[in-house]
C-alpha cells in the first residue's frame, strides 16, 4: 500500500503523481524503489478518479477493511 | 555491425537508420502484432495513437538489423520478433502504452480459421429470420434452430464455440449471419524495451479496479487513523468532534450523570428497562 | 490528510514515524512543510497502534440519539 | 440510576419531582443519599417533559429487541 | 409502572426486594399502596434475573443502525 | 455538558476525576463553577469503568439510522 | 482525545475555542501542553461550526457498534 499512501500525498498536496514524483517520496521514507510498481502506479491511476475514490471513502461508513 | 550495413542498398540502410534513431528518441521501443487487423481498422488505429505513439511497419529483416546493430540489451528486442510485427515507440511507460493498445482493441466477425478468443455462446431466443432455407444452414452448423410462431428461434442456449478452438467456414458464416463479433482484433504489444528493461504483456495488465479500490482503502484508513488519534485537519475535525461528544453523552448516560443535554436519553433508558422488567413479571 | 499519508507511507515500510522521515517524506513530495503540523502528527501518534487504528471505524460511536 | 427510577416513580404517581420528595424515596430505600446528585437531578428535569421523553424511547425503531 | 419503577430504586441501590421495602418506598413518594399489587410484584419478581432484564433493555438500542 | 467533558480530559490524560480536579479545569475554561455538580459528577461517576461506559450505546433510544 | 474535550469544555460553555484558553484547561488538568497540537486543533476548528458536529454524534448511525 505504501505506493498508494506515496501517490495519496502528493494528490492531497495538490501535486502530480508522476513516476519521478513518487519515486522521491518513496525514497525520502527510505523505501527501496521497485520502478515497474511506479511505472505500473501512474499508468493505473491515470484512469482512476481519485478525487472520487476519496469521497466515496468519506461517505462510506467507516467499513475500514483491514489491508489485505 | 556498421560495417556489414554498408553493404545493404541506400533505401534499407535508410530504414535502418531510421530505425535506430527512433529508438533513441523514444524512451520506449515496443513490437507489436498486428496479425489480422484488416487496412481500415489499421488506418483508425493509426489516427488513434497519433500524437501519442509512433507506428512503423518495416521488414523483419531490418529491423533485426537496426537493434543488433544496437547491441546490448536492446538487441534482445530481436527474440520477440515474428511474423507480422510493427515498431511502436513512444515516451509512455509501458503500462500506460499497454492500456491504450487495449482501448484499440475492437471487435470483428470471424473469419473461418480463426481461434475463439472465448467461449462463443449464442443465447435461447428469436432471430430476425424469416422461416427458410436458413433453418437449415444453422442446423448444419450445429446450432439448435426451429420455426416458430412464422420465425427462426434458437431452442436453447448453446456454447457455439469453445474457447481456444478453431472457427470452421459454417460456423463463420452463421456468426457472421447472427452478426456476432467475437474476434478481439487490435495492436496487441509483444514486448516494450523502456529505461533498460523489457517488459512482457503478462506483466503489464493493470487492474484498475483494484487500484481504485487500494485508493478508496487508503483514504479510509487514512481518515479513521486521523480520527482514532484525534489529529485534527479539515477533514478529520468534524468526525473527532462528533465522536469526542458521542462518547460524553454515552458515559453521560451509562453513568447516569443527570446533565440538561442528556437527562431524556437517561429517563428514556430507565423507562425502557421499567418495562423490559414489567414484561418478565407478567 | 497529506500528513497522514506520509506517516502511512512510513508505518507501512516498516518506518518508525519520526519528524524527521514525516518532513523527510513530505518535502520530497515539494510540499512546504509546517514544522508544528509535524511535530503535532507525531504526537498525536505517540502511543497509538496504527495497524490497529487504520481498521478501526472512525465515525462516532454507537451513540445515545436524543430524538428530533 | 436509582435517583431517576425515584424520580419516575413519583411522576408515574403523579407527584412533583422535587428535591424532597426524591431524597425521601431514596431514603426510604435504605440509600444513603447525596444531595449534590438529587440537586443536579432536579435541575436537569426542570423544563423537561418526561412523558414525552418516555414516549420517544418507546417509539424509537432500534428497541427491535437483542435476542442474545 | 411507579412499582416496577420501585423495584428498579430497591436493586439499583443493592437492596432487596421485599414486599416491605417496595412499600415503604412507595408510601415516601405519597403514594397510596396496595397491598395487593405489591404482593403480586414481589411473587413476580421471585426467580427473575432483573440485572438481565435490564441489561437487554440497555442493550437494544445498540443493535440500531445497520448500514443502509 | 461541560462537567462531563472536563472529567474526560482528565480521564484521557490518565489524570484522576477528583472534585478538585474537575473543578481546576472548569475554572481555567473561565466557567463559575457549581460545586454540587461536581460533586453529583464526581459520585456519579464513582466505580464507573469510563473507558468502557464511553463505547457503549448505552443510551435509550439510538435512532435508528437516519435514512440517507 | 483529551484536546478535544477540552475545546468542546470551551464551546459548552460558551467561551471561545482559542490557544491560549485550550492551553489553560490543558495546564489546569495537570496535562503537558504541547503547543503543536494545541495549535492543530485550534487551526481545524477555524470555521467549523462545532454545534453541528456535535449534533451529528446525535444524528450518527451507530456506525461504530464495537465488535462484541
Amino acid at each position: 500500500m505504501e505506493y498508494i499512501y506515496a501517490a495519496l500525498v502528493l494528490h492531497n498536496a495538490g501535486k502530480e503523481v508522476t513516476e519521478d514524483a513518487v519515486t522521491a517520496v518513496l525514497a525520502a521514507a527510505g523505501i527501496e524503489v521497485e520502478d515497474s510498481r511506479v511505472k505500473a502506479l501512474v499508468a493505473a491511476l491515470d484512469g482512476v478518479d481519485i478525487e472520487e475514490a476519496v469521497a466515496k471513502a468519506a461517505a462510506a461508513p467507516a467499513v475500514a477493511a483491514a489491508a489485505p | 555491425m556498421a560495417l556489414y550495413t554498408t553493404h545493404l542498398p541506400q533505401w534499407k540502410q535508410d530504414e535502418v537508420e531510421q530505425i535506430v534513431s527512433l529508438a533513441n528518441e523514444y524512451r520506449l521501443t515496443g513490437l507489436v502484432d498486428l496479425h489480422g487487423i484488416p487496412a481500415k481498422q489499421m488506418q483508425e488505429m493509426r489516427r488513434d495513437l497519433r500524437g501519442k505513439a509512433v507506428l512503423r511497419m518495416t521488414r523483419n529483416t531490418l529491423v533485426e538489423h537496426a537493434f543488433g546493430s544496437m547491441g546490448e540489451p536492446i538487441d534482445g528486442i530481436n527474440s520477440y520478433i515474428d511474423g507480422q510485427s510493427a515498431l511502436i515507440y513512444t515516451n509512455d511507460n509501458p503500462f500506460q502504452l499497454y492500456k491504450k493498445l487495449q482501448q484499440t482493441m475492437t471487435k470483428m466477425v470471424a473469419r473461418p480459421g480463426d481461434i475463439a478468443p472465448e467461449d462463443i455462446v449464442i443465447e435461447k431466443g428469436p432471430t430476425s429470420f424469416k422461416p427458410g432455407p436458413i433453418v437449415g444452414v444453422f442446423q448444419q452448423a450445429g446450432l439448435p434452430a426451429a420455426i416458430e410462431g412464422g420465425k427462426v428461434v434458437i431452442r436453447e442456449r448453446k456454447v457455439f464455440v469453445k474457447a481456444g478452438e478453431e472457427i470452421n467456414a459454417k460456423q463463420a458464416d452463421v456468426l457472421s449471419k447472427l452478426d456476432i463479433r467475437p474476434i478481439d482484433v487490435g495492436l496487441s504489444l509483444q514486448v516494450a524495451f523502456y529505461d533498460g528493461t523489457f517488459y512482457e504483456p503478462s506483466t503489464l495488465a493493470i487492474d484498475e479496479t483494484e487500484y481504485y479500490n487500494n485508493v478508496v482503502l487508503a483514504a479510509q484508513q487514512a481518515f479513521n487513523l486521523g480520527v482514532y488519534a484525534a489529529y485534527p485537519t479539515a477533514q478529520t475535525i468534524e468526525p473527532i468532534i462528533a465522536k469526542a461528544a458521542g462518547e460524553a453523552r454515552n458515559l453521560g448516560v451509562e453513568a447516569a450523570i443527570y446533565s440538561k443535554d442528556i437527562v431524556e436519553l437517561i429517563i428514556g433508558r430507565a423507562s425502557l428497562q421499567a418495562k423490559a422488567l414489567k414484561g418478565m413479571t407478567e
